[in-house]
């Protein structure tokens, strides 16, 4: 038990705390790719506490829109739970692939329900984008997950985890982690698939009515999805061997997700936004069809 | 007194019922009352009788024969076992809610009569508890009739819209279909069983006979019954009904079908496939089948769902879509069922248990639209907006069947849907089929969520449409006898969401004698030893957990914490407009019209289900055509006989000459088609 | 795409990078920018030529007293055309580059410039003398002037 | 058809009904027709003798001759050659027919002269107000002469734009006036079913800086020129020379041979930045944030080369009429050929790149199409024509500073599409850059002034256009007493594209109608100089409406 609430508060402080200097990592490579100077690394914190003392705007908008953040931020932080950071999933025995998966989708679930309960038509335009990006992201991250299950004839990360280190690298899992690289740019709503925020076009979309503490919480879960998936990527698709000791593994996590949020930070600075027909028929074609593929070899035992 | 005695006389109040109400329909209210509780006491019976059965240690009971025809060996052979019982439970509470539903919200038809209503709902009742009780084919089809009678009258109660009464008519005629189809079954049965006879005891002998002798009639039997209880459960494409029934029968009405009456067409299922069909061959054969129709309901249905634009259409579809994840689960289980027990007993326990919780969230969510129409007197998703200010328990209550249907956690939906993915995930490992069919459900099942969260933010989120915006001013929740049936459904999902093990126990309970096959397994074996935490264990091995209680409180907590961080800082706020880019907008202008929902979407994926109504695409592909049923089997049926339907539902009396002809025609030539392959 | 991604991260890489330190070091304009003007009140012999061409209005000519004409630049009304510089016969108004005018003061971009002037004995209009002794004769004999026309 | 020969037919057709025409100078034509002739004749003008409306004019000629005019300027692109359309109408009662239902491009001007002159067009498919507030009182017309410059009339309480009702099963989603991507304040209402853009409508003219007010009641002639150069931020020399050119025409004089080269190498500069400009802008709309840098930083040279060549990065001030007040001198030559020789090889580099970007690509082509006989009948200018394959360069039909000497062509493409744009402006780039090295070889010596004998006579006319980066700007300019005109009439080019938008962006997705928008390269405050109050827009919660009123008022008093 005490172990799982140390694993637990572990959990939660690297990924609350090390989120929004993954932010400013990315930010300070599109400042380059600008040539530009670009913000300090610690802008994104500085970002989050500005909003976080700001006046909150409030529409007339109810219930669902309140909760909306909290909820958000709250299913992230519960997914972060479910995700090896190199340490076993502090919450591994309440849930597994499916339930981590869920438990993105709820985030989804409040940042969608937020939107339509503001009532603003931007909203509801970005909000409908929301809901499309998820389905047609999702099952790219359920494929590739299932490969990995397939393989390990389990759905549990630990059991993952364990089978493919002993087993060590496989086709099959290539394919699954290449899908699962390609849906991560989407999952962290980066270029060029930022469609359901798109500033310039639907102006943020379903937080067009966010202000102050909210906001900051919806930028929060934004950020910390970004170590969150990319932490499953290295932990679940990468064939590490495991030294035994948890902080060397969970150095060795860090510095492999740093590395993933350079390239999502190179792939978000030079490419313009798709709009969100290109991107679903994108996702349904090309991605899926490695994410299958993926699936296919790993029936076959390949 | 015996659960059979329980059924019986719940049954025989139902009908008295029913004759009392026709008598007092004069007055509105008392005929409503009344009606209520005699369902009220049937409900009772009901629930004593099923859960007696469910808690007793007696495996299978010995039938009583009530009464029998001689002449053609059959006999009303009564029985409740564990299975029955099951759903007796589920009708018992469903079939309470909705009358104590129906006796507010049949006040918004002022101008049709009761005594149209509550006597045929009574009968209703009492046909649904015939079905699950009986054991013999002949009485099981008696009931089975009068059960789709009284539904089709239920159906067409708002006789003065023409879309109703074609809706009905396409109704009667697809469901009559599929009793032709088991009549049918039941016919070769009784010629072939030694000596002729009706009842299931002898039927599950006669199989075993066709199994030997000619596989291939068993086949085309087994055939004839899967299309058959598939078109009652709504399964796609002979489901086609349902979408057009469900929206046209008033709410009450509509949550009772859901809840009940579509279910039998499992119940049917899992009697044949399970209990009476002897042979492995055929259930792991069959077992694909049932799982490739039941994807193929989720894929096509849920995905028009979309494209809805009337709330009870939409949750039609979505309904069509649960369906089919339940036929998805037991044909799985079916499959399973000779291979890997373990396996067997999960899909089966994932399809019932996602059955008992699709009754929940179903009727709750045809009790929210319900609500809606008798609030605002709309249907049309695109004339509400912004409702949650006006009926804010509704809307809760809306929100929490939205999430469990669409299998978010920690609501019950998603338990159940989580045990239909690792059956097909650990499943798929052997068989490759099943990882698609997984990943096709788990793909729908956020499909599912944007259809509800287009139910949801077209009505009672955003702003509000000119048709409601007068209405929104104020609070004002639909009266009592409306919101205790949506509270109690509500508290349903969330507490079998949350202790999952409890009803799995009752499933378990039921499904494990109708088979010899799952005789082996038990509970914990498969879910593990923890009263509230799933663990699913295949081979020996974990493969799988999901602990809702301790899921919820860590997500409480970790909502907590963001709480926590939101108001570290105190930040102040303040009321303000919604932003237009700095124009003041009316606020009808605000509305956001349900039509334009996932647009993008919804144009990629529209003609996987075309409609008859709607202008026909020139779409070429072969899929639009198969799926596309109306304009192939039901369209010219219901077209040539629409002017007959029209004075059928007027008299109420008799039915059509050239429909008895055909249904008569129909089957003598299915028989001797038969009859010749069995020589 | 591949390929012309990499040419984008060349021409992007390649220039490294251009953010000027300003303000933090001075980033001074090109020879001949057109700033903030100044006024030398001593050349100006208040033909009011300058507030004739300026187009935004932003010299007034004033004539407090007949031997006092007052210049007024209200400079934050400024365009910095410069056409005030071209047309000045005395170059008493001349175009600085400085350029960073923001102030909280208005005052900082008001330039007043008082020309003491001799007045006709004939039409009170004032005039320029040619040399500062003649204006001596003009003003110094006249003793305190009575208020103009 | 030479000019004796359409008046010859225009007489022909109309009879008496043609009371006038004259050509005081080539490539202006002068026909005044009865007022109940100006319908058909505008439809002869369009559909016989290949005219292309550029604009209208409303003038208030009371104190002169009695009446109210309405002249409609159209541009016979090949015989290089302006008609205007003069007909006048009492006082009372005015009103005249509108020729919008035979010429589509005529929709807004139209609407403009109803609001500011109070000429009533007739049977307008949509009279509704264009330019005014919306809370400016019925019948007061500040365009007309007793109209002082400086009044600003009561507001009309509880005052609201008519816009049109959205279709049945659509969704209104605002644009603007506040919208990221549009720099200016614009309303644009789109009708959408979910992303799909059904329809729209539009409301713009928040930005009225009453400009050409100024112009015919406050400035002198040589002050003009200051003010023109405001009209736009971004091609501002534009103005400046078009109005310079059409005040010469009006005197009869010619600028300087030298002074008529530095103006075309100052032109082609703006022209190059401009084009940079959007570049990058247009890749900011699709969130390509690399390219707007990028594109800018290749920019930022010119700016320092025209900071050194006229004192300051924008707003040169260097035309005046008659001339240019500042020579290009030989000295800087080599760093001027330097600077563009720099941005020529990055631009190369880009448009290279850019080219094979599919990402990019996916978003351009196919969007945002506007056919070329839409073009046509709207008569979009610039690239938005070209890039639909019309082939109109005001450089080439109606060559104005030294682009008689100067060759140059027009660049055209039949993609239609929003990459076509693109392409004509890479296009143009080049093109650009090769007349700024052509004219810095050929450029003349002489003087860069030409000496006035005498003040400009009242009552003459001049018309003159010049091809901005946008498309081609237009002045019109009559003569009046005072040394300053008696009318000043601007149209930028965007004024006639905006027309087109709800053509292009009619079944496109929202997500595309930024970059479609962009893609004309819209310039609001350019097609909004008109007005002579501030618009009062956008309430804010902690400022009432008044407050903001006071404030802006106080702003702008000295």
């Amino acid at each position: 038990m005490a172990q799982v609430i140390g694993l637990a508060v572990l959990n939660l402080v690297l990924i609350v705390g090390l989120a929004p200097l993954a932010e400013g990592v990315m930010r300070r490579i599109r400042a380059i790719v600008h040539s530009r100077k670009g913000p300090p690394l610690i802008q994104p914190y500085l970002d989050i506490m500005k909003l976080l003392a700001k006046e909150d705007l409030v529409p007339e908008a109810g219930m669902v829109w309140q909760i909306g953040p909290t909820l958000c931020l709250g299913a992230v932080l519960m997914a972060a739970l479910l995700t090896p950071l190199g340490t076993p999933p502090p919450l591994a025995f309440a849930g597994d692939a499916i339930v981590f998966i869920y438990f993105v989708a709820l985030a989804g679930v409040a940042i969608i329900l937020g939107g339509f309960a503001s009532g603003n038509p931007y909203a509801y335009v970005g909000a409908s984008r929301e809901m499309m990006m998820i389905f047609s992201v999702e099952p790219v991250v359920a494929i590739a997950l299932v490969t990995a299950a397939v393989k390990a004839g389990s759905l549990s990360f630990p059991e993952m985890m364990e089978s493919y280190a002993a087993a060590g690298p496989s086709v099959s899992m290539v394919f699954a982690g290449v899908a699962f690289l390609l849906a991560l740019q989407a999952q962290v709503g980066k270029l060029p698939f930022d469609i359901a925020e798109a500033d310039q076009e639907i102006m943020e979309g379903p937080f067009i009515e966010r202000s102050g503490p909210g906001l900051a919480l919806f930028k929060m879960a934004s950020y910390a999805k970004m170590l969150i998936f990319g932490s499953i990527l290295v932990q679940i698709f990468v064939p590490l061997p495991r030294s035994g000791l948890w902080p060397v593994d969970l150095v060795v996590n860090f510095a492999l997700v740093g590395v993933l949020v350079v390239v999502v930070g190179l792939v978000n600075a030079v490419n313009p936004r798709l709009r969100i027909d290109q991107s679903m028929s994108y996702f349904s074609r090309i991605v899926v069809f490695v994410a299958v593929a993926g699936l296919v070899f790993a029936s076959i035992g390949a | 007194m015996t659960p059979v005695q329980a059924v019986m006389h719940a049954v025989v109040l139902l009908v008295l019922g029913a004759v009392v109400t026709a008598v007092v329909s004069r007055s509105r209210s008392t005929c409503a009352y009344l009606a209520l509780l005699f369902v009220a006491a049937a409900s009772a019976l009901a629930l004593w009788g099923g859960a007696v059965r469910l808690l007793s240690s007696e495996l299978a009971p010995a039938p009583a024969t009530v009464a029998a025809v001689s002449g053609i060996g059959a006999s009303l052979t009564l029985a409740v076992d564990r299975f029955s019982g099951f759903f007796l439970l589920i009708i018992g509470v469903i079939a309470f809610l909705s009358t104590l539903y129906s006796t507010s919200y049949m006040r918004i038809y002022q101008r049709e009569h009761p005594a149209r209503f509550y006597p045929i709902l009574l009968l209703f009742f009492a046909g649904i508890i015939g079905v699950v009780t009986v054991r013999d084919w002949f009485f099981f089809l008696v009931f089975w009739e009068f059960m789709t009678i009284c539904s089709y009258f239920l159906v067409i109660y708002d006789k003065e819209n023409p879309s109703v009464l074609r809706a009905g008519f396409k109704y009667i005629v697809v469901t009559h279909v599929a009793t032709i189809l088991i009549l049918i079954a039941a016919v070769v049965l009784w010629h072939t069983a030694e000596p002729h006879s009706f009842s299931f005891a002898a039927s599950a002998q006669a199989m075993g006979k066709l199994a030997e002798t000619t596989p291939i009639a068993l086949h085309v039997l087994l055939a004839l019954w899967l299309i058959g209880f598939a078109t009652k459960a709504g399964i796609l494409p002979f489901g086609d009904w349902l979408p057009d029934a469900y929206p046209a029968a008033p709410s009450g009405a509509s949550a009772a079908f859901a809840g009940t009456m579509t279910n039998l067409g499992v119940y049917g299922l899992l009697r044949i496939f399970v209990d009476l069909l002897p042979g492995s061959q055929f259930s792991t054969v069959w077992g694909v089948a049932i799982a490739l129709l039941g994807t193929g309901s989720i894929f096509v249905a849920t995905l028009a769902s979309l494209s809805q634009g009337n709330a009870k259409r939409l949750i039609s579809f979505c309904i069509i879509g649960q369906m089919g994840y339940v036929f998805l689960a037991i044909g799985m289980g079916a499959y399973f069922m000779s291979s890997n027990p373990t396996l067997a007993l999960v899909g089966l326990l994932a399809g019932l248990f996602h059955l008992m919780n699709g009754v929940f969230y179903k009727s709750l969510l045809f009790f929210t639209t319900g609500s809606l129409r008798y609030r605002t007197g709309v249907g049309d998703l695109g004339m509400m907006g912004g409702l949650a200010r006006l009926l804010p328990v509704t809307a809760l209550m809306a929100g929490i069947g939205a999430l469990s249907i669409s299998g978010m956690p920690p609501f019950n939906g998603f338990s159940s849907k989580w045990l239909i993915y690792q059956v097909s995930v650990i499943g798929g490992i052997g068989f490759p089929l099943f990882l698609l069919f997984g990943l096709t459900a788990m793909f729908i099942s956020l499909v599912t969520l944007a259809a509800l969260f287009k139910y949801l933010g077209a009505a009672f989120l955003g702003q509000p449409s000119q048709h409601v915006a007068h209405l929104t001013e104020k609070r004002n929740d639909v009266p009592a006898s409306m919101q205790v049936p949506q509270v109690i459904l509500g508290l349903c999902c969330v507490a079998f969401g949350l202790f999952p093990m409890l009803p799995l126990t009752a499933v378990y309970r039921a499904v494990t004698p109708l088979t010899t096959a799952l005789s082996g397994t038990t509970l914990s074996g498969a879910l593990g030893t923890s009263a509230l935490g799933l663990t699913f264990t295949a081979d020996g091995a974990a493969a799988g957990v999901w602990h809702p209680l301790a899921s919820t409180v860590a997500l409480g907590i970790c909502m907590a914490i963001s709480y926590g961080i939101a108001r570290m800082a105190q930040a102040p706020s303040r009321v303000v407009p919604v932003w237009y880019c700095g124009v003041d907008l009316p606020q009808r202008l605000g509305h956001f019209h349900a039509h334009g929902f996932y647009e993008p979407f919804r144009r990629a994926f529209e003609r996987v289900y075309v409609t008859t109504g709607t202008p026909k695409t020139a779409y070429p592909t072969t899929l639009a055509k198969i799926f596309d049923v109306d304009a192939w089997l039901y369209g010219p049926l219901v077209k040539a006989g629409s002017r007959v339907a029209e004075r059928f539902s007027r008299s109420h009396v008799g039915i059509p000459q050239w429909y008895l002809v055909w249904q008569v025609v129909g089957m003598v030539l299915v028989l001797a088609v038969l009859f010749s392959v069995m020589r | 795409m591949i390929l012309s991604k990499l040419k984008e991260a060349i021409i992007c890489l390649g220039a490294g990078r251009v953010t000027l330190p300003y303000p933090f070091a001075p980033h001074p304009p090109a020879e001949g920018f057109r700033g903030k003007v100044e006024v030398d009140s001593e050349k100006c012999i208040g033909c009011g030529g300058c507030a004739n061409v300026c187009t935004p209005r932003c010299i007034v000519v004033t004539d407090p007293s007949q031997d006092t004409r007052v210049l007024e630049f209200f400079l934050e009304r400024c365009t910095y055309c410069a056409r005030c510089a071209e047309v000045c016969p005395e170059e008493a108004i001349t175009v600085t580059e400085q350029f960073e005018t923001a102030t909280n003061d208005t005052q900082d971009m008001h330039i007043k410039a008082e020309v003491y002037m001799g007045s006709c004995q004939r039409c009170g209009r004032c005039f320029e003398t040619s040399t500062a002794l003649d204006k001596l004769m003009v003003t110094g004999f006249q003793g305190v002037p009575e208020s103009g026309e | 058809m030479t000019t004796q020969q359409v008046i010859q037919e225009m007489r022909e057709k109309f009879g008496e009904g043609l009371r006038a025409a004259e050509e005081p100078a080539p490539g202006a034509l002068y026909l005044t027709v009865d007022k109940e002739l100006i319908r058909p004749a505008s439809r002869h003008l369009q559909d016989k003798l290949d005219a292309r409306f550029v604009i209208s004019a409303g003038i208030d000629r009371l104190a002169t001759e009695g009446c109210l005019s309405v002249t409609h300027i159209f541009s016979r692109d090949k015989a290089k050659q302006f008609v205007c359309l003069r007909a006048d109408v009492s006082e009372n009662g005015a009103e005249v027919e509108a020729i919008t239902p035979d010429v589509v491009a005529a929709g807004w001007s139209e609407r403009e002269i109803q609001d500011l002159v109070g000429v009533k067009a007739k049977g307008h498919p949509d009279p509704r107000r264009l330019v005014l507030p919306d809370d400016w009182p019925e019948g007061v017309h500040p365009l007309r002469k007793d109209f002082p410059y400086d009044a600003n009339p009561e507001p009309v309480e509880g005052a609201e734009v008519k816009f049109k009702e959205a279709p049945e099963g659509t969704s209104t989603v605002v644009v603007g006036p506040f919208y990221p991507v549009l720099e200016e304040p614009a309303q644009l209402r789109l009708f959408v079913d979910g992303e799909r853009v059904v329809g729209c409508d539009y409301r713009g003219f928040y930005n009225h800086r009453g400009i050409e007010k100024l112009g015919d009641s406050v400035l002198t002639y040589n002050q003009i020129p200051f003010v023109a150069e405001r009209i736009c931020g971004i091609c501002g020399f534009i103005h400046s020379s078009c109005y310079c050119e059409a005040a010469e025409q009006a005197a009869g004089v010619q600028a300087p041979r030298r002074a008529r080269y530095i103006r075309s190498i100052m032109l082609e500069v703006e022209r190059i930045h401009s084009h940079l400009l959007w570049l990058g802008i247009a890749g900011h709309i699709l969130g390509f944030d690399t390219v707007l840098m990028q594109a800018w930083r290749i920019r930022e040279p010119i700016m320092w080369l025209c900071e050194k060549i006229t004192g300051s990065r924008k707003s040169f001030g260097m035309n005046l009429v008659g001339g240019v007040r500042w020579d290009i001198s030989p000295d800087i030559h080599p760093e001027i050929l330097d600077c563009i020789g720099q941005i020529e090889k990055e631009s190369l580099a880009v448009v290279d790149a850019v080219q094979g970007d599919t990402t990019l690509l996916v978003r351009l082509k196919g969007v945002g199409i506007l056919p070329e006989e839409d073009a046509r009948s709207v008569c979009v200018v610039g690239p938005t024509a070209r890039g639909s394959n019309v082939d109109i360069d005001a450089r080439v039909d109606h060559p104005y500073a030294a682009y008689d000497e100067l060759q140059t062509r027009a660049i055209t493409n039949d993609g239609c599409d929003n990459w076509a744009r693109v392409v004509v402006r890479l296009e143009e780039l080049f093109e650009s850059i090769r007349l700024v090295r052509e004219g810095l070889k050929t450029m003349p010596d002489g003087p860069l002034m030409v000496e006035f004998a005498e003040e400009i006579p009242a009552g003459r006319q001049g018309v003159c256009t010049v091809e901005a980066p946008r498309g081609e700007a237009i002045h019109y300019l009559i003569t009046g007493e005072n040394n300053r005109p008696d009318r000043w009439r601007v149209r930028a080019p965007t004024y006639q594209n905006l027309q087109a938008l709800p053509l292009m962006i009619k079944d496109e997705t929202i997500a595309d109608v930024p970059i479609t928008l962009g893609s004309m390269d819209p310039c609001f405050s350019c097609t909004e100089r008109v007005e002579t109050v501030d618009v009062r827009t956008g309430r804010q919660a902690m400022l009432s409406k008044e407050d903001l009123l006071r404030l802006s008022q106080e702003k702008s008093e000295r």
